[in-house]
């Protein structure tokens, strides 16, 4: 029947077009993958730089993440809760560093951690090729993701459950960690990790305030600058899939579970 | 004993004006009005969640205006019950006790009694959102009473469950009223609801209280035709004059016993209207000729509005009465009631 | 009295620890503009080198953008309204160029666009170092933000609308174009101009497919290098004022106005 | 003419089964059931937004199961009207004929028309937001008759409006139905709305049509127990068995004159129970002694609960009566009622 067809027409040519968006996305990491040997993959995951590479990643990562959470997710909470003047304000600055430059945004970290700033003579050096100082780089420009993603779990937690918890006796402080917190758990859960592989695949800014202590991202760019192509792929290959690893978990591990509540 | 004194508050567009009222000891209060009108805001300030712009709240006396909700010990049940989906229904009743620092033996003992009480043993170790509406509603009634609530404050509870349910809790509502001797301030938008629970009732429209009063004050009299229109109330008429215990109504005189000057409206109770297919002579002396206009069907009662010049009332009468009179729409009839049956307002 | 006190304790503490977080994002970009002398500022807006890279990385990522919006806001529609298997696969692949690193994405699309791939042998020469191969690498870092974007722009448009457009006559297409569409209209904007924005401020894929023409981020980078931090800060400056510029416009113009609808 | 043969439809737990029924050509066909029951699902089928699993539907006898919704002229109006907010009045009243390649003077005709017959020539040009509950609910139904629908499906279309916007557009949805001579589906959970409006009713209870038939036919001979209970009725007793006219139920014996081998159950009309404080002589068959349980006020009908033995009896009287026996919980009183009025299911 004519318009039967029509339907599957539209759906057709949607589908169509979604099959070019997969193909582009899926296509250069297939690529990439089949033209890196399984040997070079070994010998990358052996090769000692490398794995002290990716350790220096993750860790730093880590820490800027556990770091900012401590700071963050209270003052996302406040962000869900509260209207007060300025805030929307306050909601465009906490997303400044998604939509500034990375390399930008690294010379700017410069002025602040950098040899000549007030903490690079408050410490006597800079923090520049510092652990602390790839930390601060990975946080700046992660950190947005983290407070909307535990702003957004404390928003979509009922603010009637928090008021009948005040009527049953409970203060602020009670309420925020028995009820607010356990209910957006999971949002914030998904924020931290989001926040974490953020970290470990930022490049921009970490190559301007640290080109040593070499993380993986900026050893990519170097192999590929010094040795070529060739000698790039097999630690590209290996950051990608420990990036895809995080991912699947972010995915699998922390999908609400609609059973539950 | 609450008190509201002259409470203001103001949101947006949104005005809450100049609400005073009373809760007595024990009593069973139900705040009646449509929705929109502002109720919710009004329990929220009782209970500490908003504060209000202008006037005061006493507890006993005591001005309690500025203190937090979890000091004030009023607990809320809200429409939806916005039970602690994370927690089993066994931890959300013990949630007001366990913040209160009470023993565990304590807790265990009072959530047991609780349970009993509202019979939710069976379903201690589920999660809410496991529940049917009418056991969400009784685990919210029960979190509500473990901490030894001062006052209960319940939005709608029972808007969100079926018919049965409703007529089944609407009796449970009234037992933890009396039994426990909680004072309850109930909020609905139902007038059946109210009529049918509350000690006093109180008629909200407009962000303004209108009356309060028992059941029968309201509903004999009304203190003015919204309040009795918001009720449901039929044949409320507006009356041009009286001369000497006869309304004038248009083009037609109504005699009413109660009717003097002050009078600007009457009321037929629809029941008290009886039809005939004949005019016959009687003491009732009020007797018109009318045209059925319409006839609905409410339940088994069929409601009968008629028509005489430019006066349209409504008769109530029973299913039998209606067989046995034939009455059809476009049928000639006579109405008759008595002159002590219209009420003045 | 002691229990107002509380609840101003809990909030003052929450405000606190917010103004550290703001305090950490803004810091970098006010210390950089006070390092940076309005004379140089001015000298970098009129450096033709500067404005050129400028030019490119706009046009270079509207071209990204608007290609991108053709074929990926109708496959959004159908992410949003379609329940089909394998859709929560889709969605994951759509979601992987965020969490892969940069530069490990720049490395991964030579595979696809370099000398020896299939379209660079296809064209004859690879799409390394052009405008097209920029644009590529803009385009597979940014377009999951459009894509969600418009996705969930689609998705808070109730279906019912929908259904009762057919019941009203309308075939599938002209209930894509006159209803989801126009309803949506805002969320896909403001994707599109997010996805703008990140393909100006794309750094780590866009330096290794094409280090020339050089776009602004790169430019930022390879001043950084060669010449210093003076040399980088004026035009690192410049590219934050443009983005910021950018931003202003998507939280101004693009904000949901309540009183319309 | 529609006519549904065996629809199945099956969503993970929810399963509709094998429905079938028949709307007449210019019929106004209720379909009534509680919340979850699958109406909304089963109007989906109809309109063609879903596609049955099972069964065939058929227009005029030409069979459309597969035909898309586009094709079928079946127009909806949702429960929250679902109107396009980025469009004026006008253009949402304009959208079907324009999708249909009407020309703009044409639609500029029929707007015109439809505005009038439903009173929202005023609003025409303000956006949906603006308008008030009721306005909306017309301008969504000028929507769906501007298509010139063979059938309009209506999916609880008064449940979001107050009381006195509901009774005024019941009557316009019936005025409707006749003056344009549409067939309605009608669906809705509220025993009363169905019968004010439906020429046929169709109950549905767990995903399964029990019962189709006139008001009178549901109410006078519902088929089952659960049929009658949803319809509000009391007074349905379980009958152990039957002999001879008379039917034993517990304790108590009750004359039924209708009474044979098959009855199951037994129903008594609240009204048809008199209420007396002292026994007499009547032509009336069955008599019982009862204490009052309790007395419910539903607006000024007082229903009052008495007990005999384990037999529970709700009798309906009016105000003036219960007034006069001064009728109280807890006092002795008689309930009569003929062996004519004691139904048989």
């Amino acid at each position: 029947m004519a318009n039967q067809r029509q339907i599957g027409w539209f759906n057709l040519v949607l589908a169509l077009l979604g099959s070019c968006v997969i193909l582009f996305v899926v296509a250069p990491l297939v690529g990439i993958v089949l033209a890196t040997p399984a040997s070079d993959l070994k010998a990358a995951s052996v090769d000692r730089e490398v794995l002290e590479s990716i350790r220096l990643t993750l860790a730093a990562a880590l820490f800027a993440t556990v770091t900012s959470a401590l700071v963050g997710v209270p003052f996302a909470y406040l962000l869900a809760r509260k209207d007060f003047w300025g805030r929307s304000i306050v909601l465009a600055v906490i997303d400044l560093p998604i939509i500034i430059p990375h390399s930008a945004a690294g010379i700017a970290l410069l002025t602040v951690i950098g040899r000549q700033s007030l903490i690079g003579r408050l410490f006597g050096r800079p923090l520049t090729g510092t652990t602390a100082g790839i930390a601060v780089a990975m946080a700046f420009v992660s950190i947005p993701f983290l407070i909307n993603a535990a702003r957004e779990a404390f928003g979509s937690v009922d603010t009637k459950l928090e008021k009948a918890a005040r009527t049953l006796g409970a203060a602020p402080w009670r309420v925020f960690f028995t009820i607010s917190l356990p209910l957006a758990r999971r949002g914030i859960l998904s924020g931290l990790v989001l926040m974490w592989a953020r970290g470990i695949s930022e490049f921009g800014a970490v190559v301007i305030v640290a080109y040593h202590p070499m993380t993986t991202p900026v050893m990519i760019f170097q192999r590929f600058n010094d040795y070529g192509l060739g000698a790039a792929t097999s630690v590209a290959v290996l950051l990608i899939l420990i990036c895809v690893a995080i991912f699947i978990m972010l995915r699998v591990f922390l999908r609400p579970k609609a059973e539950e509540f | 004993m609450l008190e509201l004194q002259s409470i203001g508050k103001r949101f947006g567009a949104f005005e809450l004006k100049d609400v005073s009222l009373t809760i007595n000891d024990g009593e069973y209060f139900v705040l009646l009005g449509p929705s929109g009108v502002g109720k919710t805001v009004l329990m929220e300030i009782i209970a500490g969640l908003i504060r209000p712009d202008k006037g005061r709240i006493l507890w006993d006396g005591e001005d309690i205006t500025s203190r937090p909700p979890e000091a004030r010990g009023f607990s809320v049940v809200y429409q939806d019950y916005a039970l602690f989906g994370h927690l089993t229904v066994r931890r959300n009743v013990a949630y007001g006790p366990a913040a209160a620092g009470a023993s565990a033996e304590k807790i265990r003992r009072q959530v047991a009694g609780l349970a009993e009480i509202l019979r939710i043993e069976e379903i201690l170790d589920r999660y809410p959102k496991s529940l049917s509406g009418g056991e969400q509603q009784r685990v919210a009634l029960a979190r509500a009473l473990a901490v030894g609530p001062q006052l209960l404050l319940l939005d709608e509870p029972l808007s969100a469950v079926d018919v049965n349910t409703r007529l089944r809790l609407r009796k449970e509502l009234k037992r933890i009223n009396t039994e426990l001797n909680v004072p309850v301030l109930h909020i609905t938008h139902d007038p059946q609801e109210a009529i049918t629970l509350g000690d006093r009732i109180c008629v909200m429209l407009d962000s303004r209280i209108r009356q309060v009063g028992t059941a029968a004050e309201l509903f004999h009299e009304p203190c003015e035709p919204d309040v009795a229109r918001f009720l449901g109330m039929r044949n409320i008429l507006p009356v041009n004059r009286v001369k000497g215990g006869v309304c004038f109504i248009d083009d037609r005189q109504i005699e009413a016993g109660a009717a003097d000057e002050t009078t600007t409206h009457i009321w037929i109770r629809p029941e008290e209207i009886l039809i005939s297919t004949e005019a016959f002579e009687s003491s009732a002396r009020n007797q018109f000729r009318c045209l059925v206009a319409e006839i609905e069907h409410h339940g088994s009662l069929p409601a009968v509005q008629v028509v005489s010049g430019a006066m349209s009332l409504t008769a109530l009468i029973t299913y039998r009465s209606f067989k046995e009179l034939q009455i059809a729409v476009g049928a000639e009839v006579y109405i008759t009631f008595k002159s002590s049956s219209v009420h003045c307002l």
